[in-house]
């Protein structure tokens, strides 16, 4: 039970790369990208949980109390930065891969091939 | 490759990447059972040293403020791309489309969501600043506050004016706030630099854990980020919209 | 590990498959908002508030907005293009 | 020291102030303030390299030195070989920018935006010590890279290959996420000396060997090593000529810097019971890559597809070089670096010109045109002999080192596939000199169809011009001079090979970084190039030379080879090209299955 989390951060892994393979429309490979990444979250913060600990937060509890991670929230902060934007050049070059090509379908992508 | 001899091959290496995956995984402590130096040094000294009370925060804009930093820029760049990568449509052979530019409703806005987006707005920008300036208080900071800044401008694009928000929030605004938000968290870092001779060095008063204006630098750097990111996503968004509303000259109308 | 946090994790799991096997691009970006909440969920039974906040407004408004109006423009291209056609 | 970190921060803000005015500023200011930018980082990195090779330096962000041996923020970690590369990045991207003066008529703010934080990401993940920071920087240099890919957006290749660049490294920068993560859940740090002494003393077992095939695959595919390489033929080809110097003669080295960076500082200690057998799996993949990448740029008639080619079968080579891990190893594959960059920026810039004035860059159309162009003909065919590594270019010395190592180290076949990489490579270059500017050989292939990208797309310029701007021609001449001149500098060569052997001092390099102190390195014992480096340094050259001459003027030969003996080498390469078929769902398939082999390797030999 206590190796779940990493487990699923593999299968995230995984189907999202089967997500990106096995797509015929590229939104549908951006989307699948953002799958990937999020097992990225899931391994950091899954390693940085403390049984019982309350978030790093000292606001409202007293200090020495115990809490989980701060640093690998601040790795999944900047993560989540990173994908939003990537996927958001993605999209826009999504558009006009569609308004080039016609087509959103990999396979129809032509412009390239040795 | 055919569709086939990819899916076949992949499923192979996607097997094998999943033992690779699982092998490395296997060695992390259980789930829970982390001990790990860097956490609670920072525990540690947070309030102490920063009184910050958020530590999440603290990390993001003191310790390791120059992650941020990258971060920031990133997001500032990833932004120039999409305006680069979209900027080709925008010019004379494209124009919007008349009736839905001047009053365009979004997949039939409704009167009553239009009321309801239009009460957002005033919510939405209260919220974003709250969050903003509390980061080093309570979880939030420049990023999540920034962005629901940004919700605002297009909660009037909800209430069914495309038009109107361009007014609101005009393309080339929120460039500059996309730019001036990236400089001054850079500028944060200078100060610390000019001011107590080590770049991103906290060179502002501490103040009392817990209140507004505490943290030093944090505060500040969190209001840059806050600026750049409602920036950088109205930017984002807009060019979009463009896409969505634009249409060419010698199409079907 | 709490019921939550296994009832969390299973709910990611599910969705994030249900992003990728999801065929018809508009309910697949619903699925990534569905997506994104029971990540947000996750992250609050991982006692990461900060990350939480994060996601939320990044997977229910900052993404879903741009996907909607790229797919809007892409479905608005191939109809000119088939009226250009005729 | 007080300068560090503007080597970073001030290309940072000149973007965002070029942005601000992008409206208004005219395009000489833009590109004065680039130029400008660009060589004030070069300044400061010099200053810095200097400053290094007395003692390494320390920068710790916002003051937070270590507590206890515990970093608790980032440091910039600068030793000579990182503030050499950072300045290296800064000299070319200082010369893509002054290229590009002339080049782009509708170049904006946004493009000199946009290169200025491509040169604060090379300068930060060049200098930087903390394993996070690195990827951030890693992903900043992505991010920018993929919109410059995209430049010319009228177009379908910049569209299609920026698509796969993005997604794939993507992919890429993802696994090295997950390999941190596994780094810091074992030892609870960031700062890579921190990991690494965390990590001494203990074998490495099967978590560390995964999140070192992490790290490593991550980089590998930014460096562009087969079979994680696709994407590269296809963004090298379509980006904007200044943009093509940047990705093929710094991105994809500094790819295969962090795979140095990280195992010295990281993984030396806790691998080293089984350093052979990873120095094996490493040359495997360098002798792959040298080989795969030489024969398909042999292959090319588009000649920027045909430099993308050439700088993969390099990557392969340097790959070799870092991969016998010693630190004669490395210093040849820093030599090896610098001249590759500069002889591979120069070259880029020439085809640049061709396709300025002729509007196409294949081989063919440009058959015989190019007679009245001498200048540019005599700096193509230089640039192409000094891509065989002919003996007294850097290209040479750098080879010569790895050459030296490979037989320190029972590698003595490995000297062999240099040659055969320069041979491919080179030769490649003085057959296109040779029709192009020559007009020798044949002007038409009848026996192969025209690429379809050349065929379907018309090029980034596709006017025909009849002059050409002064300072096309200066930047590349100004760059290839460099190449064969500075591995001649008197002290040069023992300087990198001191440097490389700190560089790889695992024990010291913690020490510097965490305590501070002044670090104790042994003596460096220096090499000479001996008279068997000049046997194959030669070797290279003169087959280069003689397949060239022979394409151009053999054309009748293959008549008279019996069709048994040519038939299959010619499927296996037209079924090594379909491999490269342009398609994102193939190139991630690759992907996984190179990331599967290489972790499958590594945990069968390393634990």
């Amino acid at each position: 039970m206590s190796f779940l989390p990493f487990a699923i951060a593999a299968w995230l892994f995984l189907i999202g790369l089967y997500g990106i393979v096995s797509s015929r429309n590229l939104i549908r490979a951006i989307l699948s990208l953002t799958v990937v990444q999020s097992a990225t979250y899931v391994v950091l913060l899954g390693v940085g949980y403390v049984h019982g600990g309350r978030a790093p937060i000292f606001a409202d509890i007293p200090a020495g109390t115990p809490a989980v991670d701060p640093v690998v929230q601040v790795l999944v902060l900047t993560d989540i930065v990173i994908g939003a934007t990537v996927t958001a050049m993605l999209l826009a070059l999504a558009v006009q891969a569609h308004k080039r090509f016609g087509s959103l379908d990999p396979q129809d992508l032509r412009a390239l091939r040795d | 490759m055919t569709r086939r001899t990819r899916l076949v091959m992949f499923g192979i290496a996607a097997a094998g990447l999943g033992v690779v995956l699982i092998y490395g995984l296997a060695g992390l402590p259980a789930f829970g059972d982390y001990h790990g130096v860097y956490g609670h040094v920072i525990d540690r000294i947070g309030v102490t040293e920063r009184h910050a009370t958020d530590l999440v925060t603290a990390l993001n804009f003191d310790f390791r403020a120059f992650d941020t930093l990258g971060e920031e820029f990133i997001l500032f760049g990833s932004v120039l791309g999409v305006v680069l990568i979209l900027r080709e449509v925008r010019d004379d052979h494209e124009r919007p489309r008349q009736q839905e530019a001047e009053e365009h409703s979004f997949a039939g806005a409704s009167a009553a969501l239009r009321a309801m987006a239009l009460g957002l707005i005033p919510t939405l920008i209260a919220l974003g600043v709250y969050i903003v300036v509390h980061g080093q208080i309570t979880p939030g900071g420049g990023f999540q506050g920034g962005l629901i800044l940004a919700a605002g401008p297009l909660a009037v694009f909800l209430a069914g004016r495309y038009v109107r928000m361009k007014r609101v929030a005009p393309h080339a605004m929120g460039e500059i706030g996309d730019a001036a938000g990236a400089m001054g968290y850079a500028l944060v870092g200078l100060g610390g630099l000019v001011f107590a001779g080590v770049f991103f060095k906290n060179f502002l008063p501490l103040g009392i854990p817990g209140h507004l204006l505490s943290a030093g630098q944090i505060d500040v750097a969190s209001v840059a980020v806050g600026l750049e990111v409602s920036g950088a996503f109205l930017v984002a968004w807009s060019e979009f919209l463009d896409q969505a509303i634009l249409v060419r000259r010698n199409g079907a109308r | 590990m709490t019921v939550l946090q296994a009832a969390a994790l299973a709910a990611v799991a599910l969705t994030g498959g249900g992003v990728v096997l999801a065929t018809d691009p508009v309910r697949q970006t619903l699925v990534l908002g569905v997506f994104g909440i029971a990540l947000t969920m996750l992250f609050f039974v991982f006692q990461a508030p900060d990350v939480a906040l994060s996601e939320i407004v990044v997977s229910t408004v900052g993404l879903p907005v741009m996907i909607l109006l790229a797919l809007r423009k892409v479905r608005r291209q191939e109809r000119d293009r088939k009226e250009e056609g005729e | 020291m007080h300068i560090t970190a503007l080597a970073i921060v001030v290309p940072m803000i000149a973007a965002a102030l070029l942005v601000v005015g992008r409206h208004s500023s005219p395009r000489l200011l833009n590109d004065l303030a680039a130029a400008g930018v660009g060589l004030s980082v070069v300044t400061i990195s010099a200053i810095l390299l200097v400053r290094a090779i007395h003692d390494p330096i320390v920068y710790w962000m916002g003051g937070w030195r270590p507590n206890h041996m515990v970093a608790v923020g980032i440091s910039l970690s600068i030793d000579p070989i990182g503030a050499g590369m950072a300045a290296f990045a800064a000299v070319l991207v200082t010369a893509a920018l002054v290229y590009s003066w002339r080049y782009f008529d509708g170049a904006d703010g946004l493009f000199h935006a946009l290169m200025l934080v491509f040169l604060a990401a090379m300068v930060g993940f060049c200098l930087t010590g903390d394993l996070f920071n690195l990827i951030v920087f890693f992903e900043l240099m992505g991010a920018v890279a993929y919109a410059l890919t995209a430049y010319r957006t009228e177009e379908r290749g910049p569209i299609q290959g920026a698509i796969n660049f993005a997604i794939t490294n993507s992919v890429a920068a993802y696994a090295t996420f997950i390999g941190a993560a596994l780094l810091y859940a074992r030892t609870g740090a960031l700062n890579l000396a921190q990991i690494g002494a965390a990590l001494d003393g203990h074998t490495a077992d099967a978590l560390v060997v995964v999140a070192m095939v992490l790290l490593f695959v991550g980089f590998l595919t930014k460096a562009a090593a087969v079979p994680l390489h696709f994407w590269s033929a296809d963004a090298h080809a379509v980006a904007p000529t200044p943009i093509c110097v940047l990705l093929s003669a710094v991105m994809a080295e500094l790819g295969l810097y962090a795979v140095a960076r990280v195992y010295w500082t990281v993984f030396a200690g806790g691998l080293s019971p089984h350093v052979d057998e990873l120095r094996a799996i490493l040359i495997a993949l360098g002798t792959v890559t040298a080989l795969w990448g030489g024969i398909m740029c042999y292959a090319q008639r588009h000649l920027k597809r045909l430099l993308a080619f050439s700088t993969i079968s390099h990557v392969g080579v340097i790959a070799c070089g870092v991969g016998l891990l010693t630190a004669r190893g490395l210093a040849g594959a820093a030599t090896y670096v610098v001249g590759q960059g500069f002889t591979k920026g120069a070259l880029f810039m020439l085809v640049g010109v061709l396709l300025h004035r002729f509007g196409t860059v294949d081989e063919f159309d440009l058959h015989g045109r190019g007679r009245e162009m001498r200048v540019a003909g005599v700096l193509l065919g230089v640039g192409g002999l000094a891509l065989t590594a002919m003996p007294g270019v850097t290209l040479f010395f750098g080879k010569s080192l790895i050459d030296g190592a490979a037989l320190d180290d029972r590698y003595a076949w490995l000297p062999a596939v240099f040659v055969i990489s320069s041979i491919l490579t080179g030769g490649a270059v003085l057959r296109v000199t040779g029709r192009v500017f020559m007009g020798w050989g044949a002007s038409q292939r009848q026996d192969d169809v025209r690429l379809r990208h050349v065929a379907e797309e018309k090029d980034e310029q596709r006017v025909e011009r009849d002059f050409t701007p002064p300072l096309m021609l200066i930047v590349p001449a100004v760059l290839l001079a460099g190449a064969i001149v500075i591995g001649l500098i008197p002290g040069a060569l023992p300087a990198i090979e001191t440097a490389a052997a700190h560089f790889a001092d695992h024990a010291a390099y913690a020490r510097w970084v965490l305590t501070g102190g002044a670090p104790h390195f042994t003596a460096v014992r220096h090499t000479h190039v001996e008279t068997v480096d000049y046997l194959y340094g030669s070797a290279g050259t003169l087959g280069a030379i003689a397949i060239a001459a022979l394409t151009l003027f053999g054309s009748t030969l293959h008549q008279r080879v019996p069709a048994a003996l040519i038939g299959p080498p010619r499927a296996a390469l037209t079924a090594l090209r379909g491999l490269h078929s342009g398609h994102i769902g193939d190139y991630v398939a690759w992907w996984t299955l190179g990331t599967a082999m290489l972790g499958g390797a590594s945990l069968i030999l390393l634990t």
